[in-house]
């Protein structure tokens, strides 16, 4: 019996003793992935703590327990955190790096201790982020809650105005940015270069692709970003006047270079997850994947045509309506695609043999979810449309509905998926079932009546409402409840299979790639005993079962 | 526990042998990685140029004016430093290839010596446009200081990007004398040269960047103004 | 609120409904062609119905698969082309010569809106920010909030172009008429437009859709839709509140600068400013504060900014102001006697009342010290917590 | 790993010589144009100048030459920067109140 990563691990330098040092200085892809894991989660829940807040204080119109401002932080301290901490770093820090080098054959990633500094940016820029919460005054010691008031878009010129803690975000925002580009580039040339003998693009698990087409996605956008927190630092501080209309700035400009950035910046958090869809739908129904070519090509295209769509966020910015009307042409042509893929899901499952087991519930789930959030940002594509449903709560259920109902359930499905990979454990399925309906109606309850009353005119952003809007504020409060309650079971569920699940064997879901033809369970430390020659397509089944089998020597023996 | 490299070989079903590629040593993928590194510089500066054409057609008169007070004789004697480091620099790579260690080390401090006289003259720049009241925070650079829209903008532009390429001067100067102690302790040599390799694309693109930054700057306004 | 939105209130918001209606058929037809083989197959090939020789591992179908690329490429096209049109309705301008124009300004956080000069050449200025309810510790709303005098009068059926912008130093807004289903930002700095055709008379909310900081969610005003002849009638004379409960005279003016965003005045209630109620400011002080502004007392805010209203507008409110807005002490109240009053109801010309003053403000007097156009009150930095909540205890008593 | 070929220096040095004579001539020609001819054009001018000399310094000094992969990868880059230019450009000669805006000029 091999040892697992779990015992042992090779450090980025020196060979210290202690388990703590080990797991700080470790190169090891599995536990860097298992760190970020743990890192987004925890912010993650900081994130809903500031959301239900919210929530708390919009259950009746009326100032309620918190004022104006402080709910201004927390919108901005929910989707800072939300979008640069956890969703962006997101599936790719984490499934990225534990499994994308077993799916390819890889002993670790192309520059392991890349990886690792990495890892330590991305905390640099936690802490960063943590320290912008507050105003520490020396002179008498006081802490003052003191966070960005300016939404997680930092639109000028309003950011460049406040005098709350933008810098520190923005600077936490930046240093964020450059580990997500580390990231990318680390994939990027693990993928082309490390893939195992004989597996050509066409052979990679669809995963593989998601994480490829993020990669690109994660290199060549970021950096745009990047620069743009940059000049709105040196306006702030030196006023270059680049977003100062007083100076002959504009900004506007702000805006398209913040989405040249952020738009792509969906596509890669949705990517990757998409090919957690793509790992699920085949391994529960027991068939080969239908059209697989498709959906890996559609995933190449839609990183290629997000990057030419961002100005559909910009169509009430008082850009002109020539650009209006190629943004808004250019943007269908991502749903195209994305409806590519969902057919080839759906096609999967015809004639296959469909086990309901919970990474195929939140699959399922996720396609009713986000089949919702794309074909309601299909209607905010339409300029007329959007005109009137821009900046209200319509668009909010729609992101919501993409990002919650599309990334972070099928992160979740992930998370259920690997969970045996990753541990050697298996949690309890009942329960793991409960926590998903619990998830599923919470969700839609906290999210569906935002359509309506975005439709009837609720504005995002805003403290206070009209007596209108009473009702949806009140029935998504509800859902924000069982929604809350559903995420703490889960991951109660999750954390007891982790400390003492049922054992398992290393192919428990009979699932095809690579990460499942493992010598034991959890993986040794350096992957596969021996790098396997791939001349098979990833998910090759025969009357329901796996074709393709090894030995302890990963030599076909099928 | 090592992680060293222990060359592996994938057999398929016909028998036949196959090298399989570690991630130790990997040549390709650490000039693949580093390019790729350099696009995300082409992607930044690609940002900040988009931002300057965006008001060069804003503002093209006072552009073209204020591009025309710069000095264009310390800006050319630059451009011709810059020019001789990347010469200094491929030569050095050169040497270190063909097995000259010592004249390779020779080349790199030769290229950190321009580096230093391309950021001495830069600063010489800055200190007599800062004397000619062009300077970022200067009264005369804010609204209603006597100068025009465009001309507070391209100044702005001006200084944020000369002096972000001057930074990547300073790092680049940095990263030629950690190259010379990785040699010196032998960890790079004729034979294990990819940071060498690597340095001097950076040192590449570096000048790439003035290639557009200067006549950006410094010649739009040259010659016969046209309003 | 939000009156008239179930219906069109504009002469293309129509268009957009009937778009959006069919946007949401070709969904819903899209979701299930989605959604329902997914239930039927999740049933049909339930695991315990089938046998493991029943698979089939069906990889490709051309013609399902140039459908489901085509059918929806075309629906897709459908979408475009009704978006594309609505915004040219929307965005195509009416001759401006058969229309009124109006500015409208958008600041923090208030709108303003002013007219071409009229017949007698008179230029009605109008709107301002919303007041927002004042409520007291125990949630009760203590003072209602209004729309005040920010109302923009048009009459129906006329074409009305809004020509937007900010001030310079400003942020970003959007003005967002859910029943007319438009909305366009206000960049400072730039002249963005937008038009609409009233085709009901009725009053109909304004609303700021662009995040623009604290207040953003009380920038609300309201557009008012007159008859014809009514607003004819309106528009011609110098009066520019004609109908509706909105606020009249001085408290309109009030209104206009926002000053009620910072200031309660019907009630004592310390909002960001001082309640005007109780201050005993005389009209000369009144105008020294709105034209040189008030840095004193550190509030949330910042200072009062200068300049809000000059001429017969700060006139106005000096007038109102100054006109209309009418136990044991400890021993360390001593000090604050000689210049306060024994009552602390202020001395006139020497200090003013600081029956408004709560315990935070008081504090920072004492540190800090104040100075305003009364006189400068030196710091007191001596003066204890308890001293200061002591004093502030008697001052709320003596309300 | 050495899994390159070394190189002879003699042989390889002269190419640089003539890459450096080349960007200098270039460079003397940036300086040259506007005084010279197509003044009217500058700006072009300089930048294709500019772009003469990139590539010259991309293939020859980066050793892009015979460089498949990475190649492709420098076009995708320059491609989307490119496309970002060309559609803010469209935007910003598209506005459509840019005459009765303070963007050019101050406020009245």
């Amino acid at each position: 019996m091999s040892k697992s990563y779990f015992d042992e691990t090779h450090c980025a330098f020196g060979h210290p003793k202690s388990t703590f040092m080990q797991w700080m200085l470790t190169v090891d892809h599995k536990r860097i992935g298992i760190m970020y894991a743990v890192v987004m989660f925890t912010f993650f829940f900081v994130a809903v703590a500031a959301a239900l807040t919210m929530r708390f204080e919009l259950f009746a119109p009326g100032q309620q327990f918190i004022d104006a401002h402080t709910f201004n932080q927390a919108f901005t301290l929910h989707g800072v955190v939300m979008v640069f901490l956890f969703i962006i770093p997101g599936i790719p820090a984490v499934f990225g790096n534990i499994v994308m080098p077993l799916m390819i054959g890889a002993k670790d990633v192309s520059f392991p201790r890349l990886n690792w500094f990495t890892f330590w940016l991305y905390i640099v820029g936690c802490i960063v982020a943590l320290s912008s919460l507050f105003n520490f005054n020396i002179a008498d010691g006081s802490l003052v809650f003191n966070f960005a008031d300016t939404g997680w878009t930092f639109y000028a010129p309003y950011s460049l105005n406040t005098d709350t803690n933008v810098v520190t975000t923005l600077v936490a925002a930046f240093i964020l940015g450059m580990a997500s580009i580390l990231t990318g580039l680390n994939f990027l040339v693990t993928i082309h270069r490390l893939r195992a003998p004989g597996m050509d693009f066409f052979k990679m698990p669809l995963f593989v692709w998601g994480i490829y087409a993020t990669a690109w996605i994660q290199l060549l956008a970021t950096p745009v970003i990047g620069i743009t927190l940059v000049l709105a630092l040196l306006e702030k501080y030196f006023g270059i006047g680049i977003f100062d209309p007083a100076k002959g700035g504009d900004p506007v400009l702000f805006q398209h270079l913040f989405w040249i950035y952020s738009h792509p910046a969906v596509y890669l958090m949705i990517l990757p997850a998409f090919g957690i869809m793509s790992e699920i739908i085949p391994a529960f129904s027991r068939r080969e994947i239908f059209g697989y070519r498709t959906i890996a090509l559609s995933s190449a295209a839609i990183a290629g045509v997000g990057y030419l769509v961002w100005g559909h966020h910009l169509f009430t910015s008082g850009m002109s309506d020539l650009a209006k009307t190629m943004f808004s042409f250019l943007t269908f042509f991502v749903a195209i695609p994305t409806g590519i893929k969902f057919y080839d899901w759906i096609a999967t499952m015809y004639k296959g043999k469909i086990i309901l087991d919970t990474p195929m519930l939140w699959a399922l789930g996720t396609i009713i979810t986000f089949a919702i959030g794309g074909l309601s940002g299909v209607t905010i594509a339409m300029i007329g449309a959007d005109i009137h449903l821009q900046d209200t709560y319509y668009t909010i259920a729609h992101f919501h509905y993409a990002m919650l109902g599309g990334v972070v359930f099928l992160f979740f499905a992930g998370i259920h998926y690997w969970f045996p990979l990753v541990f050697g454990k298996m949690y309890s399925e009942a329960k793991a079932k409960f926590a998903f309906y619990t998830l599923f109606i919470g969700f839609n309850l906290l999210w569906f009546p935002m359509f309506i009353a975005g439709y009837l005119g609720m504005p995002r952003r805003y403290f206070d409402y009209l007596p209108e809007f009473h009702i949806y504020h009140q029935i998504s409060f509800w859902g924000a409840i069982i929604f809350v309650s559903g995420l703490i079971f889960m991951f109660y569920t999750l954390i007891q299979g982790m400390r003492n699940g049922k054992p398992t064997t290393p192919n428990p879901w009979n699932a095809t790639t690579l990460e499942w033809h493992l010598p034991s369970s959890p993986p040794p430390l350096e992957n596969h005993t021996k790098v396997p020659y791939v001349d098979f397509r990833p998910y090759e089944y025969h009357h329901g079962q796996p074709v393709v089998k090894f030995d302890e020597n990963m030599k076909r023996i099928d | 526990m090592s992680h060293e490299y222990v060359p592996e070989i994938a057999v398929d079903r016909e028998g036949k042998e196959h090298v399989v590629q570690g991630w130790q040593g990997d040549y390709e993928g650490g000039k693949l990685g580093f390019w790729l590194f350099m696009l995300t510089e082409v992607l930044m500066f690609g940002a900040m140029f988009m931002t300057l054409t965006y008001y060069f057609t804003l503002h093209h008169a006072d552009f073209i004016k204020a591009s025309s007070e710069l000095d264009r004789t310390l800006g050319g004697v630059n451009t011709v430093v810059l020019l001789f480091s990347a010469l200094t620099m491929g030569l050095g790579l050169l040497k270190m290839r063909s097995g000259d260690v010592k004249g390779a080390k020779l080349m790199i401090w030769l290229t950190i010596l321009l580096a230093a006289v391309f950021l001495g003259v830069k600063a010489q720049e800055w200190t007599n446009d800062y004397h000619e009241g062009i300077f970022l925070g200067l009264d005369s650079m804010q609204a209603g200081g006597g100068k025009s829209f465009g001309e507070i903008l391209f100044f702005g532009m001006y200084f944020t990007m000369t002096g972000l390429h001057g930074f990547h001067i300073i790092i680049g100067i940095g990263l030629m004398l950690w190259l010379l102690k990785r040699i010196n302790s032998g960890k790079v040599s004729p034979d294990h040269h990819i940071l060498h390799f690597n340095i001097a694309l950076y040192w590449d693109l570096v000048h790439l960047i003035w290639v557009f930054v200067f006549p950006y700057f410094y010649m739009t306004g040259a010659g016969v103004i046209h309003g | 609120m939000l009156e008239g939105f179930g219906s069109s209130a504009a002469t293309f918001a129509a268009d957009i409904d009937n778009m959006l209606y069919v946007n949401l058929v070709l969904s819903v037809v899209l979701f299930l062609s989605v959604v329902a083989p997914m239930f039927y197959f999740a049933w049909k090939y339930r695991a315990s119905k089938v046998k493991d020789e029943n698979i089939e591992n069906i990889t490709h179908h051309t013609l399902l698969e140039i459908t489901w690329t085509v059918v929806p490429t075309i629906m897709l096209g459908v979408f475009f082309w009704y978006g594309y049109a609505t915004m040219k309705t929307l965005r195509t301008m009416p001759d401006a010569s058969d229309a009124i124009t109006v500015q409208v300004e958008g600041s923090k956080w208030k709108w303003r809106y002013e007219y071409p000069a009229n017949s007698n050449g008179y230029v009605h200025k109008l709107g301002g920010a919303f007041t927002k309810p004042v409520v007291d510790e125990n949630g009760r709303v203590i003072e209602k909030g209004s729309m005040g005098k920010s109302a923009l009068y048009v009459p129906v059926g006329t074409n009305v172009i809004l020509e937007m912008t900010a001030p310079l130093g400003d942020v970003l807004h959007s003005f967002f008429v859910p029943a007319f289903r438009m909305k366009e930002d206000v960049v400072p700095g730039r002249i963005t437009k937008q038009w609409f055709k009233a085709d009901k008379v009725g009053e109909f909310d304004v609303e700021c859709a662009e995040y623009c900081g604290t207040d953003h969610s009380y920038m609300y005003s309201r557009i008012v839709v007159l008859p014809k002849a009514e607003y004819e009638a309106w528009f011609n004379s110098n009066d520019d509140t004609p109908k509706g409960n909105y606020a009249k005279g001085g408290d309109a003016v009030l209104q206009l600068h926002g000053c009620k965003s910072c200031h309660a005045v019907t009630t004592d209630k310390q909002l960001i400013g001082p309640a005007l109620k109780t201050r005993t400011l005389t009209k000369d002080q009144v105008l020294d504060v709105i034209k040189n502004g008030q840095n004193k007392l550190g509030y949330d805010m910042g200072a009062m900014p200068a300049g809000l209203a000059t001429g017969t507008d700060a006139q106005e409110i000096a007038a109102y102001v100054a006109g209309g807005l009418k136990g044991t002490a400890p021993a360390s109240f001593a000090a604050c006697s000689s210049c306060h009053g024994e009552d602390g109801k202020g001395q006139f010309g020497t200090a003013p009342s600081l029956v408004s003053y709560d315990a935070t403000l008081l504090a920072h007097v004492l540190k800090h010290g104040k100075k305003g156009m009364i006189g400068t009150m030196p710091a007191f930095p001596y003066v204890s917590d308890e001293e200061v909540s002591a004093m502030a205890e008697y001052l709320n008593s003596t309300k | 790993m050495a899994n390159h070929k070394t190189v002879d220096y003699q042989a390889e040095k002269g190419i640089y010589y003539k890459v450096l004579f080349g960007l200098l001539a270039l460079t003397a020609l940036t300086f040259i144009q506007p005084e010279m001819f197509l003044t009217q054009y500058t700006f072009g001018m300089q930048m294709l100048i500019g772009t003469v000399k990139a590539w010259i310094i991309l293939m020859y000094y980066m050793h892009l030459k015979g460089e498949v992969l990475i190649g492709w990868t420098v076009i995708f880059a320059v491609f989307i920067v490119v496309f970002f230019f060309s559609i803010v450009m469209i935007d910003v000669s598209n506005f459509q109140y840019a005459d009765v805006s303070h963007i050019t000029s101050p406020a009245q």
